[in-house]
């Protein structure tokens, strides 16, 4: 394990596959070097040794810090906390921060998981900040019905079909004359 | 722990099956697991080897142990068996000069009959108030502007008594004449119909069939015809036959002919006699002309024709197989069985303006050919270089599946095993003196597949494939579906929109759309005839070749085994069919909890523990 | 009534010149008048915002002439996320045509613009863009880029979903120099099938070239996270809130979707574009412009490396008002001064006139993008299943004669037909081989020749769908990972393949591949914005097409030799 | 002369008869427009006269033996939400549902409003020929039958000739809708044109 302590990383250490291989590790504690196709072959390796460890994902938020980029090193510390939490999990998080998919206590309770569990404060800081401006813009789920009757008199109702396309792949033409929208 | 660690390997024509067994010192078994893999190559060939070590590999990584523990890998004696199928159309319907047209389109208009001369709307203006006129439309006229050419020639005096569309417009039309008429339409080679001649246009009411076009006195009385032309027309009115429209125009040499199509000559050489027979003589006389040849020794299809390649085909790739680069001749490569069926495809009719289909008859062949020789040494060589393991022949396929199948809970000796395969149906009997026959018979669930693709023109294995193997439901809306036997279940979820209001197969990945326009009831119907004429009749074939003088009284236990006794109504079809003979037949349980799988490769363990103890 | 009537009014009579005209392939697109109330315009609107921003207590209270109160929620995600509160009155208090200048001044460095960029707000972002002219936005670009050196992606779809044409097409796209592939799906149960063939096809080609598949969020994740594929982008992202929900989805939720791939060691970046809001109809009065804009900041405050933007799937629709495609431009270089990964469009059908396909994209490849396409159709556009690009093979040889005739580098090279030959051979044998070991449904050598040879998913033997599909879903219920790939290709025999895939998983462990704009080059070094940061600071500095790659890119199929007029150049 | 050679122009009239209602009839189709259908629109992106559009849909339903009603959804112009609205109000379920430009659909009621039996997204590439298919399975799938889909075209080509015309056309739509205006029953006349 990397020392809680690491150096502060600079940018002439990228990449760190590169120059700072030592400080490598595997989230099983195995470093970058025993990844090997002897240990493939042998079956020592797992899938879960290709992972990334929470470790490095700070290591590289410095480096995004010290080029100039700290909403990247952000996003990278929100990564090192949610490397804990299992795949499943994780969707099913991002479904519920989808519009009117849950109440302003499901998000609550989210952000408290996220903090108590798995030790993630600065994302259940987002899942906080998202409650608070679904409350503001009525996107929390008891602020609209699904029912498709009373579609017609709510303002979603003037929207294009197309919109409902955008979960196959987004690039893909699936409305219109062309393709959904970006 | 004293005992030796075994493994049973069963190399299958579509699985392979490995048994993992420690075999104590008194012969004692302690089972440890089984796996199962695809085979690779040819059953018995060198090629298939790999599937042996993924099988192998696969049981001891699921038991928890390594390649170096094994004291003895087990092989079945396995036999090469190819088989082919082939399916020929030996009749055909042809029509001459567009004498009938006998096609049923989905909505046709109006209801009755009627009798006139034929003649193209572009000249109705100029048709004689006093002749009744038959209407023929081609393509691209409007349903406003038919209805109007027709009410004004009305109007004029003209007795329109019936009309022939090209487009889907007869409802269309119908609703717009103000005196009704018969509609036939969807007529695609409209502009073939003969025009001033004398023709008859029939449409039923919604649910019931025509009665006079289907009627050969009945085309008689419309167009006055003598004894000699009635004889004749006799089988247009077959062919129009269950309709809900049809049109028959009378035309000078106007013919429907259903003839047979010479498709080549079977020749089935048996240990005394040679027997040869058309194949479009159909499946009856080919089984009986296999009878009479019994035991076959080699078959030969009438070269140039598709039997002939069908055969010669087979028998090729089993010499390709077979040869090891020595040189040498590959072994006696002899069609050992063949199974004929009867089937029926559906077939466009030859000369038919609006796409006809008809069931044609066809003749669906399954042959199998085997060697004499094995390979199987050459195989067990590799797979104990491989594994570091003595790999030996441990005992013989059909034997090894009665000691298998002997495992089943409440079984015993006497009894006979029924191996229900992919290629071909197998049984193998041990008698209460520790006799062991085994036969091989031609046919099995492949047949079935190209049985059920055929006959419902499905133009898809896959999916008949898939009809084969699950039942069939009706969605009936987006939250029920009713089974084929009848009961409905509800969901909590809406199915999805690709299966709404169709025939589906419950497979299990869910349902799946037929794409057929036949409705359960056919659908089910194909598919259990299918799994009959080549199950049930292979069960009985092979019983009978191994009972006591054929007789299958004389047999007491059945157990039937291979991946088709999973199938949810085949062990009930043969069963059924063996009750009459006073069989006590069930589905074998191999081990007390493999089912009907496994018997070979567990057989072989049994027989190693045998030979200790 | 008098005589000589005409039977129908007679039509004017038209000029022979006008007839030709009419004949030519660009009067088959379609131009439409602007609409500025209703947003169907390209940059230059009444409708759009005056630029503001007045901070209080470190916190951003008024956007863009709004008050925090009625900010709606794209206004909070940039006010809160995207924009320096320390440095943004300072910025926006620079007059635009100065941070225009600075765009283009080769004396003011990319960090220096930089600094000044991170403080402004979409309309003052808008406001200076809109004094730039289409060559100094390409200017702009040259210096803004944040990768030096440029590279390009490709598309590898099959009309029919076969996994074996799309390994050969990535084979040989990777052969050619693209850096990144993607693939998608006409039916979407195909997917494990067809990534493990981009990934393994790709890795044959050229040996660290990443990979993804199209698909919805949750599968697309899933073959990320078992390391069939490598890096994602199809994540939309809209301009208006009321089409963002549409799209079900807020800048939080897009936000910690960008996190979660990234908390498994995969590469991402965002999708979009300017004309998706007014498509759907919900512009809410602005330009296309001002709300991609808009998504630009938003994909920086998510904190996600890169954007893949240039109007993509929505093309036609700035294609079809005044300047739009100067505003596609722009979009591109917004994107660049924000410090972020540009995959820069060019990447869907965008006319029928050949003149108009190569004048859209020469602001992308003239001053070189982080991926000048976003998806060049490296399989003939029947076959594209992203909807038909900007580019296809077809234009293979174009492409690489407009890189040597100017001089630039468009992230391509002509290969010689032998080494294209054998190198798709090899993925279809790799591709048979691993399929064999997998227990996959077989593909036969008479599959393996016709992808040698093939053009188009019509030279290829059908496949049994069903069986194909059925394999799929095994690959997903048996939990096939990258490293069952790693295992087969080694097991095989195809150990120079298996060592490739080993080394871009392995990348995955180091995260060297999440920082902005990184690829990999040939020998696995990670290149990025960090370690290989633009530094163009005038004529004589930054990427220059010279030495080795200069000589590579000077071959075409058919050159003259000098040495021997009568044969060509090899 | 057939009439391929003269296409005969054809008027069409639609008046409002009061709200639309749920039918009762289990072998009806209900066909729903959109705000701007008929009026200020007269034909589809690429010019296919809404009279037609409307004639082929309704034969289509006719000839299977099917009833048809017509009615116009005022409140919104997402084609999702119109069809389904009119499955709503279909006695089969089964509805219809289209756009000026063109883009329909055929739904049922109990499916997800954003689910479908069958869309034609592709706005430029219907004719006369598949609006009459689409009316023909709309009534099919009210019969409970299993039609096969309507075979659906794709034009890559498209997206360069027509994408900025459908989002003016969309644009046009929106200003037709009526927010607060419910479904109401139109009875259609279509009557050939003089001369």
């Amino acid at each position: 394990m990397s020392s809680p302590t690491a150096p502060t990383l600079t940018v002439a250490d990228y990449p760190l596959s590169v120059n700072r291989p030592e400080l490598l590790r595997t989230p099983t504690g195995k470093p970058v070097t025993a990844l090997t196709m002897d240990a493939v072959v042998s079956g020592e390796l797992t899938a879960e040794d290709l992972r990334i460890a929470p470790e490095t994902l700070e290591l590289q938020a410095q480096l995004a810090d010290a080029s100039g980029r700290p909403q990247l090193a952000a996003n990278f510390r929100r990564a090192a906390e949610m490397t804990a939490i299992p795949d499943a999990e994780v969707l099913s998080m991002y479904n519920a921060l989808r519009p009117r998919a849950s109440t302003a206590a499901k998000l609550t309770a989210m952000a408290d998981k996220l903090e108590q569990t798995y030790g993630a404060p600065v994302s259940a800081a987002l899942v906080r900040e998202a409650a608070e401006v679904y409350g503001r813009r009525r996107l929390l789920a008891d602020d609209e019905p699904e029912d498709a009757a009373t579609a017609a008199t709510s303002p979603d109702a003037v929207t294009p079909a197309v919109a409902a396309d955008e979960t196959a792949a987004d690039e893909t033409a699936a409305d219109e004359t062309t393709g959904s929208p970006a | 722990m004293s005992g030796r660690l075994v493994v049973g390997v069963d190399i299958g024509n579509s699985t392979t099956e490995a048994c993992l067994a420690l075999v104590g010192p008194g012969g004692e078994v302690t089972h440890l697991g089984t796996a199962l893999t695809r085979t690779t190559g040819v059953k018995g060939t060198p090629a298939s080897t790999e599937g042996a070590l993924t099988a192998v590999r696969r049981v001891l990584t699921d038991a928890g142990r390594r390649p170096g523990e094994l004291d003895r890998v087990l092989l079945n004696e396995a036999t090469p068996v190819i088989s082919g199928l082939a399916m020929e159309t030996i009749t055909e319907t042809v029509i001459t000069e567009s004498t009938m047209i006998g096609h049923n389109p989905a909505t046709p208009g109006g209801e009755g009959l009627g009798v006139g001369t034929t003649v193209s709307v572009l000249d109705l203006a100029g048709h004689p108030g006093d002749e009744p006129a038959v209407v023929v439309v081609p393509h691209g006229w409007d349903f406003d502007d038919v209805a109007a050419a027709l009410n004004t020639a009305v109007a004029r005096g003209v007795p329109v008594v019936a009309a022939v569309l090209a487009g889907d417009d007869a409802v269309l039309v119908t609703n717009r004449l103000r005196q009704p008429i018969p509609v036939v339409d969807e007529v695609s080679a409209v502009e073939k119909v003969p025009l001033g001649m004398r023709a008859a246009v029939e449409v039923a009411a919604p649910g019931r069939t025509i009665r006079t076009l289907s009627n050969t006195y009945g085309i008689a009385t419309v167009f006055d015809l003598d004894p000699d032309q009635t004889r004749q027309v006799s089988p247009v009115a077959r062919a129009l036959t269950g309709n809900r429209s049809a049109v028959v125009v009378r035309t000078p040499s106007g013919d429907v002919t259903d003839r047979r199509i010479p498709v080549g000559v079977l020749e089935l050489r048996g240990e005394v006699r040679t027997v040869k027979v058309d194949v479009d003589a159909g499946a009856e006389a080919i089984m009986d002309a296999l009878a009479r040849v019994q035991p076959l020794r080699d078959a030969h299809g009438e070269p140039g024709t598709h039997v002939g390649g069908m055969l010669a085909a087979v028998r090729d790739t089993m010499a390709d197989t077979m040869d090891d680069g020595s040189g040498g001749a590959p072994g006696d490569i002899a069609i050992r069985d063949v199974l004929a069926v009867d089937t029926f495809v559906p077939a466009e009719v030859r000369g038919g303006l609006a796409g006809e289909i008809t069931l044609e008859n066809a003749v669906g062949l399954a042959a199998m050919v085997r060697t004499s020789r094995s390979r199987m040494a050459a195989v067990a060589a590799r797979v104990s270089a491989e594994l570091g393991a003595e790999a030996t022949i441990g005992g013989v396929e059909g034997e090894m599946a009665v000691l298998g199948a002997l495992t089943t809970p409440g079984t015993r000796a006497p009894v006979v095993v029924v191996d229900l395969g992919g290629g071909s149906t197998d049984a193998a009997s041990l008698t209460a003196e520790g006799v062991c026959t085994a036969v091989h018979v031609a046919g099995a669930g492949e047949l079935v597949t190209k049985l059920v693709d055929a006959e419902l023109a499905l133009d898809d294995r896959e999916v008949a494939e898939l009809v084969k193997r699950s039942p069939l439901a009706k969605v009936e809306s987006f939250f029920h579906v009713r089974h084929e036997d009848g009961t409905v279940q509800f969901f909590d979820q809406p199915l999805p929109a690709h299966v709404f209001a169709r025939v589906v197969v419950l497979s299990p990945e869910g349902p799946v759309p037929i794409g057929t326009r036949h409705g359960l009831d056919a659908v089910r119907r194909v598919r259990r005839e299918a799994k009959r004429r080549v199950f049930v009749v292979n069960t009985l074939r092979a019983l009978r070749q191994v009972a006591p003088d054929g007789d299958l009284r004389r047999l007491d236990f059945v157990v039937l085994l291979g991946g088709s006794a999973l199938d949810f109504e085949i062990p009930d079809l043969i069963a059924d069919a063996l009750a009459a003979h006073g069989v006590v037949c069930g589905t074998g349980n191999v081990l007390g909890d493999q089912g009907p799988r496994n018997a070979v490769a567990s057989g072989l363990v049994a027989a190693f523990a045998q030979g200790i103890g | 009534m008098t005589a000589v009537q005409p039977l129908r009014a007679e039509e004017p009579r038209h000029s022979l010149r006008t007839e030709v005209l009419e004949a030519r392939p660009v009067n088959l697109d379609g131009f439409v008048e602007e609409w500025p109330e209703k947003g169907l315009v390209a940059m230059e609107s009444d409708f759009d915002p005056q630029p503001s921003v007045r901070v209080e207590d470190g916190r951003i209270v008024e956007l863009d002439g709004r008050e925090r109160a009625d900010f709606d929620f794209m206004d909070s995600f940039i006010a809160d996320h995207a924009i320096d509160v320390a440095t943004t009155e300072a910025s926006m208090a620079l007059p635009s045509v100065q941070i225009a200048r600075m765009l283009i001044d080769p004396g003011v460095s990319r960090s220096e613009v930089i600094a000044v960029t991170r403080g402004l707000t979409p309309a003052k972002v808008l406001d200076v863009v809109k004094l730039m002219n289409v060559v100094e936005i390409m200017q702009g670009m040259q210096k803004m880029r944040a990768r030096r050196t440029p590279a390009n992606q490709a598309h590898s779809t099959s009309a029919r979903d076969n996994p074996l044409q799309v390994a050969v097409d990535a084979a040989e796209g990777a052969l050619r120099g693209f850096a990144e592939l993607e693939t998608t799906l006409g039916v979407v149960r195909y997917a494990p099938l067809v990534a493990i063939a981009l990934q393994v096809g790709g890795q044959v080609g050229r040996g660290g070239v990443l990979t993804q598949c199209a698909l919805e969020e949750a599968t697309e994740l899933e073959l990320g996270m078992r390391g069939i594929t490598a890096y994602a982008e199809t994540i939309s992202i809209y301009g208006t809130e009321s089409v963002f929900v549409d799209g079900d989805d807020t800048p939080w939720s897009k936000t910690f979707l960008a996190s979660a791939y990234a908390s498994r060691g995969i590469k991402m970046r965002f999708t979009s574009g300017t004309g998706s809001e007014v498509q759907m109809g919900n512009a809410e009065g602005r330009s296309m412009l001002y709300l991609e804009i808009r998504c630009i900041l938003m994909a920086k405050g998510a904190g996600v490396q890169g954007l893949q933007n240039g109007s993509i799937s929505c093309i036609g629709v700035p294609g079809a008002v005044p300047g739009g495609i100067r505003a596609v431009a722009a979009e591109n270089l917004v994107a660049s001064m924000m410090d972020l990964e540009c995959a820069s469009g060019n990447d869907q059908s965008f006319s029928h006139s050949a003149m108009r396909r190569t004048a859209r994209m020469l602001p992308q490849l003239l001053p070189g993008t982080d991926f000048v396409c976003s998806g060049y159709s490296a399989v003939p556009n029947s076959d594209n299943m992203f909807a038909g690009s900007n580019f296809d093979t077809d234009d293979y040889d174009d492409w690489n004669t407009i890189q040597r005739d100017l001089q630039v580098d468009g992230g391509l090279r002509h290969v010689r037909e032998a080494e294209i030959v054998a190198v798709r051979a090899k993925a279809a044998r790799v591709l048979q081989a691993l399929f064999d070991y997998l227990e996959l449904p077989r593909i036969t050598d008479e599959e393996v020749e016709a992808a040698t040879y093939a053009n188009s998913s019509n030279d290829y033997p059908f496949r049994d769908v069903l069986a194909d599909l059925t394999g799929a879903q095994q690959v997903m219920d048996r939990g096939v990972t990258g490293l069952d790939l790693v295992r087969g290709l080694e097991a095989t025999g195809f150990h120079d393949v298996a060592e490739n895939l080993l080394t871009v998983l392995r990348q995955r462990v180091s995260g060297d591949l999440l920082q902005t704009a990184a690829i990999l080059t040939a020998d696995f070094t990670p290149l990025s914005a960090i370690n290989d940061a633009n530094d163009y600071a005038g004529p004589g500095t930054g990427y220059r097409l010279q030495g080795e790659r200069w000589e590579e890119l000077k071959k075409l199929r058919h050159v003259t030799s000098a040495t021997n007029p009568e044969t060509e150049v090899d | 002369m057939t009439t391929l050679d003269a296409p005969v122009e054809r008027t069409l009239t639609l008046r409002e008869t009061g709200p639309a209602t749920r039918g009762t009839r289990p072998d009806e189709v209900v066909i729903a427009v959109s705000p701007a259908f008929g009026d200020p629109f007269t034909q589809t992106i690429v010019g296919v006269p809404h009279a037609e559009v409307l004639r082929q849909l309704m034969a289509g339903i006719e000839e299977q033996g099917v009833g048809v009603r017509v009615v116009r959804v005022w409140n919104t112009a997402d084609l999702a939400a119109v069809s389904h609205i009119a499955a709503r109000l279909s006695g089969s379920g089964v509805s219809v549902g289209m756009l000026s430009r063109g883009t329909t659909m055929i739904h049922q009621k109990d499916l997800p409003r954003l689910s479908n039996l069958e869309l034609f997204p592709q706005s430029p590439l219907l004719d006369a020929p598949v609006f009459r298919a689409i009316g023909s399975n709309a009534a099919q799938y009210a019969k409970g039958q299993s039609p096969q889909p309507v075979p659906t075209r794709n034009d890559q080509m498209a997206r360069p000739r027509w994408q900025a015309k459908a989002a003016l056309l969309h644009l046009k739509e929106f200003e037709c809708i009526r927010a607060d205006a419910g479904p109401v029953e139109l009875e259609v006349t279509i009557e050939r044109a003089a001369g």
